[in-house]
C-alpha cells in the first residue's frame, strides 16, 4: 500500500532559524504529534515513539527517523520507519524551505507511506488517515513552536 | 477467571484467561471439537454456535467469558436420544457436506435460522446461511438439506428428533 | 453393457455416503482437534519484508515471556543440517527458516514453542528481528532482467528458472505464417490460492520407541514420510505419518511446508509433542498458490474456420523457491494439453519461469497439472479467434473438434486422448440450454442496449497421472495402490494409498469393492492415509484417485476374484474352469441353479478353503498405461449491469463426460463444488502484491470465497464415454468443473460487452473492471 | 538497518482485565476509572477481529452486554430508541420493520456484515466504531439521527453529523459512553433506500447511499435525507441534494441533479474495492437509485 501527501506550511521566522529547528533532532523529534519519547543517537538520527490512537486501534509506535539535511538546497529529506502493531510502515517525508519574503519562510512539504503488515491490510483504511495526519502534524507543529517561539 | 457455561445441557465450570475465545473454550477446555476455526476475522463461520435457544454466533470473535452464565448449543448436541436432528438428516440425504469441515457451523447457523423462519424459501436460506463459508458443495445441496429439514420439522408426527 | 438391470449393482448408484454420520455429529478427525500430554504450541515469526537482509535477530525477550520453552531460528537449523528443504519438484529447495535474508513477505523467520497457544504467539510478538531491506521484484517481467539476482545461493546466478518446450517450433511458426487469419492475445491467469477451510497444521512427538509419530494435514502421506527421511535422515520405517480427517485440500496440502519441519525439530529438542496449526493469514501469505501464468497465445486459421496451428509462449511466476508441486519432468506440468479438444495439426508451447519475491507454490489447485491454465488460453483463444472470423463460437468449435472416428488420438503436442464424443456432449448441452432461443433473446437485449452474453467452454482435461514411464514426484512413480482384505462373513476393508479430503472416497471405494465382489457396500470399510497400514501410494490431487487408485482397487478385487474362484470351486464340486463369475456369484458354467455368492466363498475362505491358501485378500499396485481425458461442454449466460457493473450468472450448464460414474450423488457434488471455484476464480479470488512485494490479500476479508448469495445456481447433464484402457471405465471429475468453467465465465462476459469492441478482460472479472471496460470503450468511440 | 515489529502467526489477543459491571451506572463508573485504557466490549464484532490481529490491545474490556437495560428497541415520543447492545438482528426481525416508512432502516439492516455477524453485531457499536465504510453511519445521517452519551456532566444528546468525528473517531471521549441511538419517527408519507455495492456478502462497502424521503400533500418533498458511506473519512451528508430536493417536486431531472451532487460530494479512497472514479461514479449512481427507489415505495415514478 503506497499512500503519498503534500502540504505548506507558512512560518513568520527567518529561513535560517527554521533551517536550523528543523534539522536539530531534538528539536524536530519533539514535532511528532503524540511523541512520549524521543532519543537522540546522532546528529542526524534519532527514535521516537509516538501513541496511536485511532478507534480500537491504539498503542505505541516506535519510529527511527534518519534526518537527511541538504544545506546548499535548503532541503531536508526524512526517512523514517516505524512498527508497532506487528506491522511496519516506511515513511519518507521532503520540506523545501524557501524564503517568503518579510522574514517569513515557506515550507513545502511532501511525504510518502508504505505499509506492510496487518496493518497494511486489515488496518488499511486507519492507516491512510494517520500516516498522513503523522507527516502533516509534524510540521504544522514545526510552524506553531516557531511562531510561539517555543523552538 | 471463573465460567459457568451450559453446554448441550451439561454445565460446565472453568477457569480462562479473559482472552481464551469461545471457540478455543469448547475445543481444548470443553473437549468439544466439532466446533472448527476456519479464519480470523469472522468471515466463516465454522465456528458458529447456537446461543441461548436461538441465536448463531461466531465463537471466534467471542470470549469464553462473555457465555459465562450462558447456554451453548454445539453440533453435538444436536442429536437427541440416538436420533439424529432433522438438519443432520437433511445434510446426509442431500449430499449437502464434503470434506465436513464448514458442517457444524452451517448446521448451527441453520438451526437458528429455522427458529426464526420455520418455512424458508431458497432466496431465505440462501441469504440466511451468508456468513458461512463452504469450499466443497457449492452450497446448493445445503440449501436441499435446509428445505428438508424444514419440512420434516414442520410436521409435528416427525419432529421428535 | 446395462449395470442398472443388476440387483446387487453398485457402481452407479446414488448412495449417500458413509462418511457422513461422523461429520454431522461433529465427530469428524482433523489435525487441530487432537491433543496429547505435555503438547505444546508452535507460532511462527514472519518476514514483515518481501526481500531484505536479517541484520539481526534477537530472542533474549521472547525467551522471558511466561510459557515460552524455546525459540528456534535458520541459523540453528542450518546448524543441525535442517536449514533446507528440497521442494517437491526436485530441482529446488527451500529455506526453512529465513538464513542471511528474506525472499518474500510473511517468510517463516523463527519458531516459539511454549506451553499454550496465547504463550507462544506472546512469544513470537517479542522476538525482535532487524531486516536491511532490498530491492523487490514483485513480477516475471521485472525478474528476466536479472537486475536484482534473488537466489546467490543457486549455481546458476540468473532468476530464470527454467524453459520447457513441446512441440513443433519452426512448423508451428511457418504454418502460422501462412495462416490467412490470426489471432494474438495474452491472457493472465491470475494468482489464486486453495485456502481450504482448514488451514494446514501438524502434531509431532516421538513415541516411547523413538519413532516419529506425525500427524499432519496431507493429500499424500506416503510422499511425506519418504520426503521427511530424506530431509532428516530418521529412517523411514521410525516414521509414522497420518493424514486423519482433512477439511479440504485442493492441492494446497501436496507440499511440505516449514512449519511441518519445525514442529518435528522442536518434538525432538524438547522431547514433547508440538502442535502447529496456520492462520488463515498464514495459510494464504506462505503456503502453496496456484496459476499465475502469463500466456501469449497465437491461433491460426483458414478464412473458413478451419484451425491451423496454435502457439503459447507462456511467462510463470513461481515465488522466491521453485516449489511448484509438478511431476518431475514436467516442470510446467502438463500445459502441452493447451490443444484441447481441437484438431490442430501442429502446435507449439513454452513456458519460462522465473523468481520474485513472493511466495512460493504454483500447486496444482483443484486441477491436474497446469491444465487449468491450459484450458483457459485454448477456451479463450477460440472464442477470440471467433471473434476475428465472424463466426459463431459454437460453429468454430463443432468444424475443429477431434471427431469420435479419430479416437485413440495422438496430439500435436504428444498426448493420446482416449475417448470422448465431443460433438454429443456439445449438442447435449445446447439442446438443454435452449441456445438458439438464448441467442434470439440475445439478440433482442443488444437492440434494446441490454448487456446479455452467453459464453461455452468445450474443454479436454488430462488426469491420472501418471503412467511411469513419464510420471513421478521426486523420482518415486506416480501409480497407486489398494490393498483389500474380505473377512470371515464377508465384510471387509480396503486401504489405499490416496487420501480423501471430501471426495467421498470411504463411498466410491467400497462401492467400487462390492460391484467387482458382489458384497454389501454397507460392510466394506476404506482406510486411508495411515503409512503404517495403507499400501505405498502417492496421494489424491490431479483428479488422480479415480484412475490410479480407483483403478487399482477394481484390480485387486478381480485378484481376489480369481483366487476366489478356486475356493468356489471346492465348493461347487466342479473343476476351477467350470465356474464363472455370473450376475455377483459363482455359478457352474451352464447351471443357473448352481451358484455360491462371495460371502459364502468368504468364510469358506477361512473355514473350509481345501488345499486352496487360507484367507481372502489381495493387493495391487496399478501403472495406469495412459491418461484419462475427462471432456465436457459448459454454458454460462451473463446480464451485466452497466452501470455498477455488476454481472449476474443468470445460468450455468454443466455436461460432463467422466466416463463410467460411480456414484451420481458425489459426481454431482463434485462438479457443483468445482464449479463454484471456478466462478470464484473468474469474478472473486486473486492473490494480489503490490510494486513494493506486499501482498494485498492476506485473510478472508480481501481474498474473496464466495458465499451462498454469490453463487450461482447449477444446473449439470452427462454424457458417458468410457475410459477403454482403465478397468471400470471412469475417468475422474473433481476438477474438470473447476478447469472447464473459468473460460465459460470470462467467454460470456466478453460476449456480453461485444458490443463496445471488448475483446478481452482478465479475471477475477470485478465491477470495477466492467465498468472500466464499458467506459473506456464508450471513450474510445467519441475520439 | 530498519526497526520493525514482527509478523507472528496466531491470531491470539494480547492479555486484557476483563470487567462485567451489572448496571450502567457501575459500567460508567469503571469507565471513568480506566478512562482511555478501557474499552467497551458490546457487540465485539469490529473489536475482537482488531485485538487478534492485537491491533487493538486495550488493558481493559468493560463488557456491557450484561445491562439488559441497553437492549432496548422501543419506538415512543416520535423517537426509536435503539439500546447500546441491541443487535442489527433486533432491527432486521423487529414487527414494525416491515413499515414502509421504515425502508431504510429495514433495507439496511439487511446488508449489513454478514448474518450471523448481525446477531452479535450492534447498531450503536458500529456508530462508535466509526468505520469510513460503515453502513449505520451513513442510515442515521440520513434518518437524522443522535446518540445519547453519558459523560461527567450527565446524559447529552448529540446530533449524529456532530457526533462523527473522524475516521474511527467519534464525539464519546475516553472515560464515557454511548448509551444508545435515536432515529426520529418517519410520518407515514415517508420512505427510504438503502443501496450498497458490495464485493460480496460481510465486506465493506464498496460504495453505498441512504437515501430518505418525506413528501407533502401535494406531492412535492417535505423533507430529504442523503448520505453516502465509503466516500470520505467517515460517511457524509449530501447537504447540496437534500437541499435541491426539498420543496420540489420528484423528477428524473431532479433525481439526476441530486445524483450529481453525491457524485461531487464523494471523495473515497482508492482500494482494492476499486478506483476513486468508480466510486464517485456509484455514489452518484446509487443514489439516483434509492431516490428512485424511495418514491417508488410512495407510489411516485420518477
Amino acid at each position: 500500500m503506497n499512500l503519498q501527501y503534500n502540504g505548506e506550511e507558512q512560518i513568520p521566522a527567518g529561513v535560517d532559524k527554521v533551517w536550523s529547528f528543523v534539522t536539530d533532532p531534538e528539536k524536530v523529534g519533539r514535532c511528532f504529534p503524540e511523541v512520549v519519547d524521543v532519543a537522540v543517537q546522532d546528529p542526524t538520527h534519532f527514535d521516537a515513539v509516538v501513541q496511536v490512537g485511532v478507534g480500537p486501534v491504539r498503542g505505541k509506535f516506535k519510529l527511527k527517523v534518519e534526518l537527511l539535511p541538504d544545506a546548499a538546497k535548503r532541503r531536508l529529506d526524512m526517512k523514517i520507519s516505524g512498527g508497532g502493531f506487528g506491522s511496519a510502515v516506511d515513511l519518507t517525508a521532503g520540506a523545501d524551505i524557501i524564503e517568503g519574503g518579510a522574514g517569513a519562510t515557506t515550507l513545502k512539504w511532501n511525504g510518502q507511506a508504505v505499509a506492510r503488515g496487518p496493518i497494511a491490510s486489515v488496518g488499511g483504511r486507519v492507516l491512510d488517515a494517520q500516516a498522513q495526519k503523522l507527516i502533516g502534524q509534524a510540521f504544522a507543529t514545526v510552524r506553531e513552536r516557531l511562531t510561539t517561539g517555543s523552538g | 477467571m471463573k465460567v459457568h457455561v451450559t453446554i448441550n445441557g451439561v454445565n460446565y465450570e472453568k477457569d480462562v484467561e479473559p482472552r481464551t475465545l469461545l471457540a478455543y473454550f469448547l475445543r481444548e477446555d470443553c473437549g468439544l471439537t466439532g466446533t472448527h476455526v476456519g479464519c480470523d476475522t469472522s468471515s466463516c463461520g465454522c465456528c458458529v454456535v447456537v446461543m441461548d435457544g436461538s441465536r448463531a454466533v461466531k465463537s471466534c470473535s467471542m470470549f469464553a467469558v462473555q457465555a459465562d452464565g450462558h447456554e451453548i448449543l454445539t453440533v453435538e448436541g444436536l442429536a437427541a436420544n440416538g436420533k439424529l436432528h432433522a438438519l443432520q438428516q437433511g445434510f446426509w440425504d442431500q449430499h449437502g457436506l464434503q470434506c465436513g469441515y464448514c458442517t457444524p457451523g452451517m448446521l448451527l447457523t441453520s438451526y437458528a435460522l429455522l427458529k426464526h423462519q420455520p418455512n424458508p424459501s431458497e432466496a431465505d436460506i440462501r441469504e440466511g446461511l451468508a456468513g458461512n463459508l463452504c469450499r466443497c458443495t457449492g452450497y446448493q445441496n445445503i440449501v436441499k438439506a435446509v428445505q428438508q429439514a424444514a419440512g420434516t420439522l414442520g410436521q409435528p408426527a416427525v419432529s421428535n428428533a | 453393457m446395462s449395470i442398472q438391470a443388476k440387483p446387487l449393482h453398485s457402481v452407479g448408484v446414488h448412495m449417500k455416503r458413509k462418511e457422513d454420520p461422523r461429520f454431522i455429529q461433529g465427530k469428524g478427525n482433523y489435525v487441530d482437534d487432537l491433543s496429547f500430554p505435555g503438547m505444546l504450541y508452535l507460532s511462527l515469526v514472519r518476514s514483515t519484508y518481501p526481500h531484505a537482509e536479517i541484520t539481526n535477530i534477537d530472542i533474549s525477550e521472547a525467551m522471558k515471556v511466561p510459557g515460552v520453552k524455546a525459540v528456534i531460528t535458520g541459523k540453528d537449523l542450518e546448524a543441525a543440517g535442517l536449514g533446507w528443504l528440497p521442494t517437491f519438484h526436485g530441482f529446488d529447495k527451500q529455506m526453512v527458516l529465513a538464513i542471511g535474508k528474506v525472499l518474500f513477505q510473511y517468510q517463516e523467520v523463527a519458531a516459539v514453542f511454549a506451553e499454550t497457544r496465547a504463550a507462544a504467539v506472546d512469544g513470537a510478538e517479542a522476538v525482535q528481528v532487524d531486516y536491511a531491506p532490498l530491492p523487490v521484484v514483485a513480477d516475471p517481467f521485472t525478474s528476466k532482467t536479472d537486475k536484482t539476482l534473488l537466489r546467490p545461493d543457486r549455481e546458476s546466478k540468473t532468476n530464470h528458472i527454467f524453459h520447457w518446450e513441446v512441440g513443433d517450433k519452426e512448423g508451428t511458426a511457418r504454418a502460422l505464417a501462412a495462416s490467412p487469419k490470426r489471432i494474438k492475445q495474452r491472457l493472465w491467469f491470475q494468482r489464486c490460492h486453495p485456502a481450504p477451510l482448514e488451514p494446514c497444521g501438524c502434531v509431532a512427538y516421538f513415541d516411547t520407541m523413538g519413532r516419529l509419530q506425525f500427524h499432519v494435514t496431507s493429500q499424500a502421506p506416503h510422499v511425506y514420510r519418504t520426503a521427511l527421511s530424506l530431509v532428516t535422515g530418521i529412517p523411514e520405517d521410525k516414521i509414522h505419518v497420518i493424514s486423519p480427517d482433512l477439511g479440504g485440500g485442493f492441492g494446497n496440502k501436496v507440499p511440505v511446508y516449514p512449519g511441518y519441519v519445525c514442529a518435528i525439530v522442536g518434538a525432538l529438542k524438547i522431547g514433547r509433542p508440538v502442535k502447529w496449526i496456520e492462520t488463515r493469514t498464514e495459510n494464504l501469505t506462505s503456503t502453496g498458490f496456484a496459476r499465475d501464468y502469463h500466456m501469449d497465445v497465437e491461433i491460426g486459421a483458414t478464412a473458413d474456420g478451419t484451425i491451423t496451428a496454435l502457439h503459447v509462449a507462456t511467462t510463470a511466476d513461481h515465488g522466491a523457491f521453485d516449489a511448484a508441486a509438478d511431476p518431475t519432468k514436467y516442470p510446467a506440468g502438463i500445459f502441452g494439453i493447451v490443444t484441447g479438444s481441437y484438431s490442430f495439426p501442429v502446435a507449439y508451447a513454452e513456458v519460462d519461469a522465473y523468481f520474485t519475491n513472493k511466495a512460493p507454490g504454483g500447486i496444482a489447485y483443484r486441477c491436474s497439472f497446469r491444465v487449468t491454465e491450459a484450458s483457459y488460453a485454448i477456451e479463450r483463444g477460440m472464442d477470440i479467434l471467433a471473434d476475428e472470423l465472424g463466426m459463431d463460437a459454437v460453429e468454430l468449435r463443432k468444424k475443429n473438434f477431434i471427431r469420435t472416428d479419430q479416437f485413440p488420438y495422438p496430439s500435436a503436442l504428444g498426448f493420446t486422448y482416449d475417448s470422448g464424443d465431443y460433438h454429443k456432449t456439445l449438442d447435449t448441452a445446447l439442446e438443454k440450454i435452449g441456445y438458439s432461443q438464448l441467442l434470439k433473446e440475445q439478440a433482442e437485449k443488444r437492440a434494446r442496449g441490454e448487456l446479455m452474453g452467453i459464453g461455452l467452454s468445450t474443454f479436454t482435461e488430462v488426469v491420472g497421472a501418471g503412467p511411469s514411464k513419464h510420471f513421478d514426484i521426486i523420482g518415486i512413480k506416480m501409480f497407486d495402490s489398494a490393498e483389500i482384505r474380505i473377512h470371515p462373513t464377508g465384510a471387509g476393508i480396503v486401504r489405499t494409498g490416496t487420501k480423501s479430503q471430501g471426495q467421498g472416497h470411504e463411498t466410491t471405494w467400497a462401492q467400487i469393492v462390492a460391484e467387482e465382489l458382489g458384497l454389501d457396500p454397507q460392510q466394506i470399510m476404506v482406510e486411508e492415509g495411515d503409512t503404517d497400514t495403507a499400501p505405498y501410494g502417492l496421494g489424491t490431487y490431479a483428479s488422480r484417485s479415480t484412475p490410479t487408485a480407483g483403478a487399482a482397487i477394481a484390480m485387486a478385487a478381480r485378484r481376489i476374484r480369481e483366487k476366489a474362484r478356486k475356493i468356489a470351486a471346492h465348493l461347487l464340486e466342479v473343476g476351477e474352469t467350470d465356474v464363472e463369475w455370473k450376475d455377483y456369484k459363482f455359478q457352474v458354467k451352464g447351471v443357473p441353479s448352481k451358484t455360491v455368492t462371495m460371502k459364502e466363498v468368504a468364510f469358506a475362505a477361512y473355514t473350509n478353503m481345501a488345499k486352496n491358501e487360507p484367507g481372502l485378500e489381495a493387493t495391487f499396485y496399478y501403472d495406469p498405461p495412459n491418461m484419462t481425458y475427462p471432456n465436457g461442454t459448459y454454458i454460462a449466460v451473463v446480464d451485466i449491469d452497466r452501470e455498477t457493473g455488476e454481472v449476474k450468472v443468470r445460468r450455468f450448464l454443466a455436461v460432463d463426460d467422466c466416463g463410467t460414474i460411480i456414484n451420481p450423488l458425489v459426481v454431482e457434488g463434485q462438479i457443483h463444488g468445482g464449479l463454484t471455484e471456478g466462478f470464484a476464480i473468474a469474478f472473486m479470488q486473486e492473490i494480489q502484491y503490490d510494486a513494493e512485494g506486499n501482498n494485498l490479500n492476506t485473510n478472508f476479508t480481501d481474498y474473496l470465497v464466495p458465499t451462498s448469495l454469490e453463487t450461482p445456481h447449477w444446473e449439470t447433464d452427462k454424457t458417458v464415454t468410457p475410459s477403454p484402457h482403465h478397468p471400470i471405465g471412469a475417468k475422474g471429475v473433481g476438477e474438470s468443473p473447476n478447469v472447464g468453467s473459468p473460460a465459460a465465465f470470462v467467454n460470456a462476459v466478453v460476449d456480453a460487452l461485444s458490443p463496445f469492441g471488448v475483446r478481452h478482460i482478465e479475471m477475477p472479472i470485478t465491477r470495477s473492471k466492467v465498468w472500466q471496460a464499458i467506459r473506456d470503450a464508450e471513450a474510445r468511440k467519441t475520439v | 538497518m530498519r526497526y520493525c515489529e514482527q509478523e507472528v502467526g496466531d491470531v491470539i489477543p494480547a492479555a486484557f482485565d476483563y470487567l462485567r459491571p451489572h448496571t450502567t451506572d457501575e459500567a460508567f463508573a469503571q469507565l471513568q476509572q480506566y478512562g482511555s485504557e478501557a474499552r467497551v466490549l458490546a457487540g465485539g464484532q469490529s473489536l475482537i477481529p482488531a485485538m487478534r490481529f492485537r491491533l487493538a490491545r486495550p488493558a481493559i474490556l468493560v463488557d456491557i452486554n450484561s445491562l439488559t437495560e441497553l437492549a432496548n428497541l422501543r419506538i415512543s415520543d416520535h423517537m426509536l430508541a435503539v439500546g447500546a447492545i441491541a443487535r442489527d438482528s433486533d432491527i432486521e426481525r423487529a414487527p414494525w420493520i416491515g413499515e414502509r416508512r421504515w425502508s431504510l432502516i429495514h433495507d439496511a439492516s439487511r446488508v449489513v456484515a454478514d448474518p450471523v455477524v448481525r446477531q452479535m453485531g450492534t447498531v450503536v457499536g458500529s456508530l462508535c466504531h466509526n468505520d469510513p465504510s460503515g453502513d449505520w453511519t451513513a442510515v442515521a445521517l440520513a434518518s437524522r439521527a443522535r446518540v445519547v452519551i453519558r459523560g461527567k456532566a450527565g446524559i447529552r444528546r448529540v446530533p449524529i453529523d456532530d457526533f462523527l468525528v473522524d475516521s474511527f473517531a467519534t464525539a464519546v471521549g475516553d472515560g464515557e459512553m454511548a448509551l444508545g441511538a435515536e432515529f426520529p419517527v418517519p410520518d407515514d408519507r415517508t420512505a427510504g433506500s438503502y443501496q450498497k455495492v458490495e464485493r460480496k456478502v460481510g465486506d465493506f462497502a464498496t460504495a453505498a447511499a441512504a437515501v430518505q424521503v418525506s413528501l407533502n400533500a401535494d406531492g412535492t418533498i417535505r423533507a430529504a435525507g442523503v448520505a453516502l458511506s465509503a466516500a470520505g473519512a467517515c460517511a457524509v451528508r449530501v447537504n447540496a441534494a437534500e437541499q435541491l430536493l426539498t420543496g420540489q417536486k420528484p423528477s428524473a431531472e431532479l433525481i439526476r441533479a441530486a445524483s450529481n451532487a453525491a457524485w461531487e460530494r464523494s471523495a473515497p479512497q482508492a482500494d482494492l474495492r476499486g478506483t476513486v472514479e468508480f466510486k464517485k461514479h456509484l455514489a452518484g449512481a446509487l443514489v439516483a437509485r434509492g431516490l428512485r427507489q424511495a418514491l417508488a415505495r410512495l407510489g411516485v415514478q420518477a
